[in-house]
This record gives structure tokens, C-alpha cells and sequence, in this order.
């Protein structure tokens, strides 16, 4: 199999802490890895680690093929990293937005306005400013931009947060079908998931390095709560 | 590179007209500035006169503070320059689109200063292509330093303080030199050979090319 | 707000002041003998005084209408666009006081322009409402705007009496208090004062028509910023989720009443 | 009964847009109502409304007693508000940040660490600055703030976004708690809840106004998925 | 209200403490300040003695420009300010508490300021009891107003640009008073009963005053 993702005794420190401490991971294409693990345990380091916006301190580090240790930024843009951050310019309306993230990474800026109305951001809210938007209105215009790019690996940290539950199944749905054409999800999850999306696999960090690392998940369909 | 410098200074100015932050605020700032200035210094009448030049430069340098801050709060309000990262967007290029987009509001807000000064201090001007192209050059001095430092200054949180400490003392012999230059420009001296205006060349020069260089590792450090 | 009355009143007010200001300017090129001293330059006095006073009634106006909307029983969102509205044709008189002052400066002076307390205090004042304008806009509820900038207008206000004050307080180039001094006797005489008088109430008419046009835009403004709200809010009765209500709207429920929004 | 929180016909118009359209909603001492809705339902504006940091249009609104049209400041102190936002100084550590809110609203200080330790903040994690923290360990700091504060009415908006799950079950329990000791919830939520925490009355906002109002509510705990 | 300033004074100042941000930042800018303003202005030698004063007095109202708006970036981090009005904190005594907090760092840097003034420039002083009443008043009128217009300006995201605006014309009675009184104090006309002196008494209990009374509502709004 391939590796898309091949981290080997990573270690990261930062401000004189030890954020990752010997993390050891690797995954191929098409899987969805759920990243679990209490407060603190180094979920966001690892995905922004991936991402290469963490420098790497030690150890030996392949994402797409890309080492990050000499080339941090080369493979940045086939990536796509949704996270407690948005990166939205609070001036520019929903509409601005996307299409400046399309325009950046060289994609195909006619896919703007699918990719706004998959979430549900049309009408009045397609050409509203960020800076008027409630929390989870934010959250989707970040999501319209990463749909519309379609990274080869997709990085989610706790991405549903503050979504609503139609909002969840179309990032579920979403995930499933990018995963079907090849990508590779990982995914930073305290709720319990239920629902379309399964993961693969389940990895558990702790003291920033992967503790557990699970493979056979039995499909078990959650109930929600009729609430 | 170009591209990414279009796309960037395209999405700055237009956020820049979205907010008129130089228009309704730097402007006036930059006028209040020229006031003061008179009112500290007032002594004998020909004082102001003589320092026009000097007190000009001064109020586009710390009008060129909130500027660039501005410019590289853009991209640190909501984390949004380690979304540039991840687009893969190149760093010249944003150096690059950042510098012409500050560039554009300091030399139109010169522009509209010059005639604030020209009426207020009082000076006569005689060489017109020399005040012009020390103005462009020291514009572009200031705008490339300036983007340069404050990323340089971003990342801590107290940057607003930061950044005029690091800034000023780089661009001080921009100031001087434009300085200078006017004087120049102001009496009857005013060539175009003027070595100050050489000097300027060589700093905007330099910056520019600095910047060009080491904003990628001031971005991925 | 656009009442038949309103309107007429304006324009009534919009031809008289151009009557005045054209007998003004009769008065004030030909009628009016030329100075011993300065010469053809005296005209100027028919302008320059009248429009720094009329600023300083385009400011009280602000202030006043501050004042109204700070009290809480007397607050009402008209005398906060009043007092915006006034604060704005302020700002353009005191352009012109000092766009007259330099023009007549650079003559009686040799410069366009000089430290003097005065003519500094002036261009503070200048600044000081400018201020207050780029603090209207930035972006907040209106109550939150008329609030804050109620109160930067009230302590702008403040610089009006240093400005007047300020040849007697310093000692300065500009002249002294020749019309409105501490006596109350003016110091000029005859067809001079009479077309000064005149063009004081030339300008006040002027300003009145320029303030009634402004809150009027205002007004319309406001207008459209409701009709605005009228169709929002229908599309935010309408949004996706709306499907499960209970109840019926009501729409005579769902009327937001304008005037006591603010 | 009793009536803790009396919204009538409350409209609340903030930027020429209405976020709340005529909202109506009752509730008594010792529930726990839960606050659902789509994005940009208006649920944030609600809570914040009720705490009385937003500026009420229109309507009569009464919270513990106070009415906030002519009082909007005299209801505050006794109410708890964790939302999207901490309210915490990054340069503080979490013991500082903590002492700060009981000097604050008159509290007893001593109860400082206690609160601390219950969320899990002990040892080195106590005396760190909030700027180093994780995003979960951010909201654990204004949470130990909350429960040492002990105020009468919560208002939690999204309150389980980024905490783990040994917290959640922390929180919840705490909020049980103070149920039984006659506080009341609102409690704004996405998730599907399950566990310890059952609402007594479920809420739903819609377009900024309330559209259904359920206070029969089947005990169903839900099935955890077994990751 | 006193426990509650009592209480906001002593975090901003145990913030600051941590931050270091005055004595890191702020003093090195004013210092740098002070030089630009010689580089700016050099002409003949007397002049810069001359102005020391009115030098010294700009670059403090400058720094108060970062100090003040810092104070109150403080509260809308995190919106922290809407935590205050959770916990019932009185609005007047969040207003004396800033105010202290950063007269405290301001008062401290122009000690320090001074001596490089003395250094740099070479005024002589005589009336010692004179500069230090009037930097007293003069810095308690700054950063009355300072905290007064920065809350004021807050909410705006061009912030930055917009307080110096406001802040520098109200300000600038304070400048030219404290200008001239040490002017005074620096020849040897120095008595308390100076005029100047007066002056930024009244500006000062007239901030103090107007803040006490405006500040909630500005903070409610
Ligand atoms: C830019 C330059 C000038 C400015 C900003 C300015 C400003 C003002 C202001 C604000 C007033 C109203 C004062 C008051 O009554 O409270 C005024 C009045 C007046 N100005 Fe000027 N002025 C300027 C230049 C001049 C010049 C060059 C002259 C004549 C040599 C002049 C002559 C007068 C006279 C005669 C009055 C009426 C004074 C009185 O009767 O109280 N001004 N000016
Ligand atoms: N100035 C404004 N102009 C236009 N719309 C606005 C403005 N301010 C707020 N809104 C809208 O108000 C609505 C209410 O927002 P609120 O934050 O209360 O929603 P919410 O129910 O908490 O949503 P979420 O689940 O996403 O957190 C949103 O639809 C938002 O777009
Ligand atoms: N400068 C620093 N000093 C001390 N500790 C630090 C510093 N920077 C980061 N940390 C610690 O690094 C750890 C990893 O944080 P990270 O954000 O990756 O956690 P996480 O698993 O995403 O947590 P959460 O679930 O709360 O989001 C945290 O425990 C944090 O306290
Ligand atoms: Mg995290
Ligand atoms: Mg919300």
C-alpha cells in the first residue's frame, strides 16, 4: 500500500513544551481515521503537523510523498485542513471568500456557487460579510471553500462543531463520497458519531503520541435520540 | 508569483475599500499629525517653514504604521495567513500584493498631505519630477519595509507596540534621505541627479529585494 | 417625515436664502465702500465672519440634539441623525471659514497660513468632527452609534468657546473680537455692519436649507434601511427550519414598530 | 410556578437585521431546557438576549425578577453564560483567570482549586498561562469558573464543543447538580445528547422566533457508538 | 466601585507585568521616537534644546496611543468585556481601574524618557516641584481621555487607526499645556502658580469627571 501520511518518532516541541512526543502513524489512501483522545493530548498538533504549519523537531516525517522536514510547504496545497480557526477575511461576504480560496489554490472558481448552496449559504447569506455571521454560518463558508477544492487529504478537526445536524449530513456526505474517489480523511472527533460516517479506523492519542491505533469497527449505527 | 502578487493586493484593496479605513481614519490622522507638530513646535514663524519636509515624512511614517499594520492584520485575524499557507499561495507573492496595496493608500494619501502641507507650512516648491519620484521611491521603501517588519512583529500579541519600534528605526534614513531630497526640491537646487534620490532608489531597491527574499522564511518560521 | 409641510418649508427657505445671499453679494462688491486700510480686500468680511458663525450654530445644533438623545426621556433616534446631520453641513462651513481665511491671508498676511491660536484652534475644531463623522461610521447598532458619538460630539463642542475666546486668551495675529466682543458694540459702523448683519442671516438661511435637505436624506436613508428590514425580515420568517411551527403567524404580530426602534 | 425567565414577544433588531422576531418562551426554577435549532436560528442571540448583553427592540423580558428593558444590567451577575466564547485573559494562567471571576462577582475564593481540580486542571495545567492552552483546556478554565460561581440560571451555549468526554460527563454532572439544587439551564445544543444529562423541555428556534415547545420528553439514552 | 477599580487595576497591571509590553516596547518606541524627531528636524543646534519639551510631550502622546489602546484590547480579546458585564463589575470602577493601570506605566516612562531627554537634548531644569505636578496632571488628563476615546473606538476592526484620530485633538490642550509649563519650568520662571499648571488641572478632573459619568453608557451601548 502506498503512504500517504508516514510520521515516524515525531517529535515537536514548542515554547520549551513537548507537543508531540515520538508520534508514529501512517495511512494510505482511502481511509477515514477518527483521531480521539482527552484535552491536551496533541489532536490539533497533529493535524497541523500534517499540514506542515508545525515545525517538525526531530524524527522523520511523508505526506503525499512530500518530506516535511525539508520541504514544510510543498505539499500544503493538496491538502485541506478545516479547523477551530476558519481562515475567512471577516470584510469579504461568503461569496468573496471561496472564491478567493479557489483562486488561490488554482482551482476551478466556477464550482463557487455548488459549493454554497451544498451547504445551504444562498440567497442573502451568499453576499452577507463574515463578520455578521453566527458561529456555525462561519463554519459552512470555510466548508464550501473545502468542498469546492477537493484535497487529496482532508484534515478535520472537530468539524462539527457548531453545525447544525442538516449541516452534519452534508459533511458526512461529503467525506464519504471524496473518501469513495480516493482521499484520505483525517478526522478530530470528541462527540460520538453516528450516523453515515464511519471511520475506518480509530487512533487514540495521549501525552502527544498515538497510544491506540484500532482497525476492525463493527458498523454499529448509533440511535439518536429522538429529540 | 505575479499572480499570487495580483490575486493578493486585488483582495487587500478591495477590503481596504470595503472598510475606507486610510481614507476615513489614516487621512485625517496624518493631518492631526501635521497640527500637532505645528503646535509642539511652535517658535519662530520660519521654523515650520523650513522643517516642512521633515515634518511631512514624519507624518507619512507613522501613518505608514497603522497602514502595514492593517495590512498584515488582515491575514492574522482569524488565522487566516496559515490559510494562504495551506492554499499554497506563494510568499513573494504575498509580500509582493501586500506591498502594492500599500503603496497605493500611502502615495494617494501623500498626495492629498502634500497639499495639506504646501497650505499649512508654506513652502515653495520648485522641483516638481524630483518630489515626485523621491515620493515614489520612498514610498516604496516605506510600504516594503513596513510589510516586511510587521510580519516580522505579528505573532506576538502585543504587536501594535512591537512594530513602530522595529519599523521606525529601519526606515529613519528613508525618512531622512526623502528629506533631504525635498529640501532639495524645495529650493532652487532640485536636479534630478539629487544623491539622496539615489539613495532612496537603492533602499526601496534593497528592501524590496529583501522582502522578496526572506518573507517566505519570516512566514514559515 | 417628508410631509407636504416639511417640504415646502424647504423649499421656501431654499429661495430665500438665495435671495439673500445674492443681495449679500450685491451689497457686499458694490454697495459697501472699500477699506481705508485693506482695501477691495474687506469684502471678505461679509463672508468669512458669517460662516465660522454659522459653524458654530451647525455645532450647538449637534450639541443640543446630543444632549436630547443622551437624556433618557427625551431619547428618540430623530436627534441622532439631527445632530449627524448638522454635524456634517458643520463640517463644511468650517471648510469654508477656513478656505476664506487663507484666501484672505495670503493678501493681508503674505501667508496662506500661520500658527496662530485662532487659526489652529479652528483647524482642531476641524479635525475634531471629522472624528466625530469617522466614529459614525463604524460599523454598531444604531443606539450604540448614536450613544458614542453623542458623546464625542458633546465634548468636541468644547473647542467652539476656545476658538472664540482664543485672541483674547493668546495674542495673535488674527483680529480681535470686532463684531461679537465682550461689550456687544461692534466696532464697525454703517452700511458695513448692515451688510455684515446681512450676511449672517444670509448664511443661517443657507444653513437651515442645507440642514433640512441633509436630515431629509437622512430620513430617506432610514426609509429604505425599514423597507430593507421589512423584506429581511420576511425572508427570516420563511428560513429553512420554519417547517415544524406550531402556530400560525400572525403578521400584525410580526410589525415591528420604526420609531420607537432605537 | 414561579417565572424565572418571561420572554414576550421580544424582537431584537441589531444592524438593520432581526434577529429575533417575536420570541416567546417561559420557564420556571429547576429545568433544563434544551435550545435547538438550525445555524443562524437565532440560539446564541437568545442566550445572550437573556444575559442581557444584547439590547432588546421590542417586547418584555423578565429574568430572575429584573426587567431587562429598563434594568439590562441587574439580572447579569446572577447568571452564568459559557459560550462560543471564554472571556478569559490569555495572559493569566487558569488559576489567575479563576480567581479573577470570584473577586469579580464577590464570590468566596476558596473554592478555587476545588473547581479546578474537578475539571481536570491540577498540577502544571493550573499555573499555566491560557495563550499556551488547547482549545479544550480553555473551555475547562471558564467552566471551573462557572461551577465555582454557582449561579442561578446557566446559560450554556454549545457547551460540549471541544471538551472531552471525561469532562463532558463532568459537566453534566455538574449540571444535574445544580438542577436538584433548584438552578435552571437553558442549554443550547447541536449534538445529540445522551448520557447522564436529559433536558426536561425541549425548545426549537427557528427564523428567530420559538416554533415548537416539547416538554414530554421520553428518557431514550442513546446508544454510544463503541469507538 | 473603588474595590471593583481596585480589583481591574491590579490584573492589568499584573498583565503588563507579565507582558512587559510598556517596558519592552512602548519605552523603546518613545525613545525612538524622540530620535526621529532629532533626525527629522536637525537644524541648528539650538533649536532641539529649544523644543525639548514639546518633543518630550509628543512622544509620550504617541505612546499613550499604544498604551491606552492596549488597555482596552485587553477586555475585547475573547470578549472579555461582556464577561465583566456578566460578573456585575461597576462600569466606573472598570473606567478608574484602567485609567490607574496605565497612568502607572505611563508615569514610570516618562521618568525614564526624561532622563534620555536630559541626555539627548540638554535642557536645563530648575523647577523641579513644576515638572513633576505637571506631568502628574498631564499624564492623569492622557489617560483619562486615552481610556475614555479607546472604548469609544472600540468594536470598530480598524481600531487602531481610528483612535489616534480621535485621541490626538482632544489631547492636544494637554500637549501644548505641559509643553509650555515645563517651558516655564525649564527657564527659570518657574512657580506652581503657573497658568499652564492650572490648566491641566482642570483637563485632568474634567476627564476623570466626564469618564466616570460616560463610561457605562458608552460600555451598555
Ligand atoms: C485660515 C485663516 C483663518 C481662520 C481659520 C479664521 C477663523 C475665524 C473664525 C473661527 C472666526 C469667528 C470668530 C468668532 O467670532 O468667534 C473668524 C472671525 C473673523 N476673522 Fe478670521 N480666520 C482666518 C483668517 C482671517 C484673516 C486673514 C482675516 C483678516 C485679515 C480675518 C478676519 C476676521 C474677522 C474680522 C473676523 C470677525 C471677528 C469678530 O468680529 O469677532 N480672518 N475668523
Ligand atoms: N448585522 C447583521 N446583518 C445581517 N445578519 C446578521 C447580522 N447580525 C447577525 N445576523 C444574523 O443573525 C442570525 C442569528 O445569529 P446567532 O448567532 O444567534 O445564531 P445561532 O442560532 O447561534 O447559530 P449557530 O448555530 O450557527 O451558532 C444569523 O443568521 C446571522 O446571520
Ligand atoms: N508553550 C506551551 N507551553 C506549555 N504547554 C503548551 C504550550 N503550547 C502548547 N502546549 C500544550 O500542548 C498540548 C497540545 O495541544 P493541542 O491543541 O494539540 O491539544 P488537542 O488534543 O487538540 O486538545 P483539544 O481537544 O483541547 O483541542 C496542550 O496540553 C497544551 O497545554
Ligand atoms: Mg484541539
Ligand atoms: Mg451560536
Amino acid at each position: 500500500m502506498q503512504s500517504l501520511v508516514s510520521f515516524k518518532k515525531v517529535i515537536v516541541v514548542s515554547g520549551n513544551f513537548p507537543i508531540l512526543t515520538g508520534l508514529d502513524f501512517e495511512t494510505g489512501p482511502g481511509e477515514v481515521v477518527l483521531v480521539k483522545g482527552r484535552n491536551g493530548a496533541g489532536k490539533t498538533s497533529f493535524l497541523r503537523a500534517v499540514a506542515g504549519l508545525l515545525r517538525i523537531t526531530k524524527g522523520s516525517a511523508l505526506v503525499l510523498g512530500v518530506d516535511l522536514i525539508s520541504n514544510p510547504a510543498d505539499a500544503r496545497h493538496r491538502v485541506g485542513l478545516l479547523g477551530h480557526e476558519t481562515f475567512l477575511y471577516e470584510d469579504l461576504t461568503a461569496k468573496e471568500n471561496v472564491t478567493f480560496v479557489l483562486k488561490a489554490t488554482r482551482s476551478n472558481i466556477s464550482k463557487v456557487d455548488a459549493a454554497l448552496s451544498a451547504v445551504g449559504l444562498t440567497g442573502r447569506l451568499s453576499d452577507l460579510r463574515v463578520s455578521s455571521m453566527s458561529a456555525g454560518q462561519r463554519k459552512k463558508v470555510a466548508l464550501a471553500a473545502l468542498l469546492a477544492r477537493e484535497p487529496e487529504l482532508w484534515l478535520l478537526d472537530e468539524p462539527h462543531a457548531a453545525l447544525d445536524s442538516w449541516t452534519r449530513e452534508v459533511l458526512d456526505t461529503a467525506i464519504n463520497s471524496s473518501v469513495a474517489n480516493g482521499a484520505t480523511v483525517l478526522l478530530v472527533s470528541h462527540e460520538p458519531l453516528h450516523g453515515s460516517l464511519m471511520p475506518t479506523r480509530v487512533v487514540e492519542l495521549a501525552g502527544g503520541k498515538v497510544i491506540t491505533d484500532t482497525r476492525d469497527i463493527k458498523p454499529v449505527v448509533a440511535e439518536k435520540v429522538p429529540l | 508569483m505575479w499572480r499570487d502578487a495580483l490575486l493578493m493586493a486585488g483582495k487587500d484593496l478591495r477590503i481596504e475599500f470595503r472598510s475606507k479605513v486610510t481614507l476615513n481614519q489614516i487621512l485625517p490622522f496624518a493631518f492631526v499629525t501635521l497640527i500637532v507638530f505645528a503646535f509642539a513646535l511652535d517658535t519662530s514663524p520660519g521654523t515650520l517653514q523650513k522643517v516642512a519636509p521633515g515634518l511631512f515624512w514624519l507624518a507619512v511614517l507613522f501613518s505608514s504604521i497603522f497602514s502595514v499594520d492593517r495590512a498584515v492584520a488582515i491575514e492574522t485575524n482569524d488565522n487566516a495567513g496559515d490559510g494562504l499557507a495551506v492554499y499554497g499561495v506563494d510568499s513573494g507573492g504575498i509580500f509582493l500584493g501586500k506591498v502594492t496595496s500599500v503603496f497605493v493608500q500611502l502615495f494617494l494619501l501623500e498626495a492629498v498631505l502634500l497639499v495639506g502641507v504646501v497650505i499649512l507650512y508654506g513652502p515653495a516648491i520648485d522641483g516638481w519630477p524630483l518630489v515626485l519620484l523621491s515620493a515614489f521611491f520612498a514610498t516604496v521603501g516605506i510600504s516594503a519595509a513596513g510589510v516586511m517588519y510587521s510580519q516580522l512583529a505579528s505573532g506576538s500579541r502585543a504587536k501594535q507596540t512591537l512594530l513602530p519600534l522595529l519599523l521606525i528605526p529601519v526606515t529613519s534614513p528613508v525618512l531622512l534621505a526623502a528629506t533631504k531630497s525635498w529640501q532639495d526640491a524645495f529650493s532652487s537646487t532640485a536636479s534630478l541627479g539629487d544623491p539622496w534620490l539615489r539613495l532612496l532608489i537603492v533602499f526601496s531597491v534593497v528592501y524590496l529585494a529583501l522582502g522578496a527574499v526572506f518573507y517566505g522564511s519570516i512566514l514559515e518560521a | 417625515m417628508e410631509s407636504k409641510r416639511y417640504k415646502w418649508t424647504r423649499r421656501a427657505i431654499g429661495i430665500v436664502s438665495l435671495l439673500l445671499v445674492a443681495a449679500t453679494v450685491i451689497f457686499g462688491l458694490w454697495i459697501t465702500p472699500p477699506d481705508v486700510v485693506q482695501g477691495q480686500l474687506v469684502r471678505l468680511i461679509y463672508v468669512h465672519p458669517p460662516v465660522a458663525w454659522v459653524a458654530y450654530l451647525a455645532y450647538g445644533i449637534t450639541s443640543i440634539a446630543s444632549t436630547l438623545y443622551l437624556w433618557k426621556r427625551t431619547r428618540n433616534m430623530k436627534w441622532d441623525l439631527l445632530a449627524a446631520s448638522s454635524a456634517e453641513v458643520g463640517v463644511i462651513f468650517t471648510a469654508l471659514t477656513l478656505v476664506t481665511g487663507s484666501i484672505w491671508g495670503r493678501p493681508a498676511w503674505g501667508v496662506w497660513w500661520t500658527w496662530d491660536a485662532r487659526l489652529t484652534t479652528t483647524a482642531l475644531l476641524f479635525v475634531l468632527y471629522l472624528g466625530y463623522l469617522a466614529l459614525r461610521r463604524v460599523p454598531a447598532t444604531s443606539h450604540q452609534r448614536a450613544v458614542r458619538s453623542a458623546i464625542a460630539g458633546l465634548i468636541a463642542f468644547v473647542d467652539v468657546p476656545i476658538v472664540h475666546q482664543s485672541v483674547v486668551w493668546w495674542r495673535t495675529l488674527h483680529q480681535g473680537a470686532t463684531v461679537l466682543n465682550p461689550s456687544l458694540s461692534p466696532k464697525i459702523h454703517g452700511e458695513m455692519a448692515m451688510t455684515l448683519l446681512l450676511g449672517f442671516i444670509s448664511f443661517t438661511f443657507v444653513y437651515a436649507w442645507m440642514l433640512m435637505h441633509r436630515y431629509q436624506i437622512a430620513g430617506f436613508e432610514q426609509k429604505i434601511l425599514d423597507i430593507e428590514l421589512d423584506q429581511i425580515l420576511e425572508e427570516r420568517l420563511h428560513e429553512p427550519g420554519m417547517e415544524s411551527m406550531q402556530v400560525e403567524l400572525s403578521p400584525d404580530v410580526e410589525q415591528i414598530d420604526r420609531h420607537s426602534k432605537v
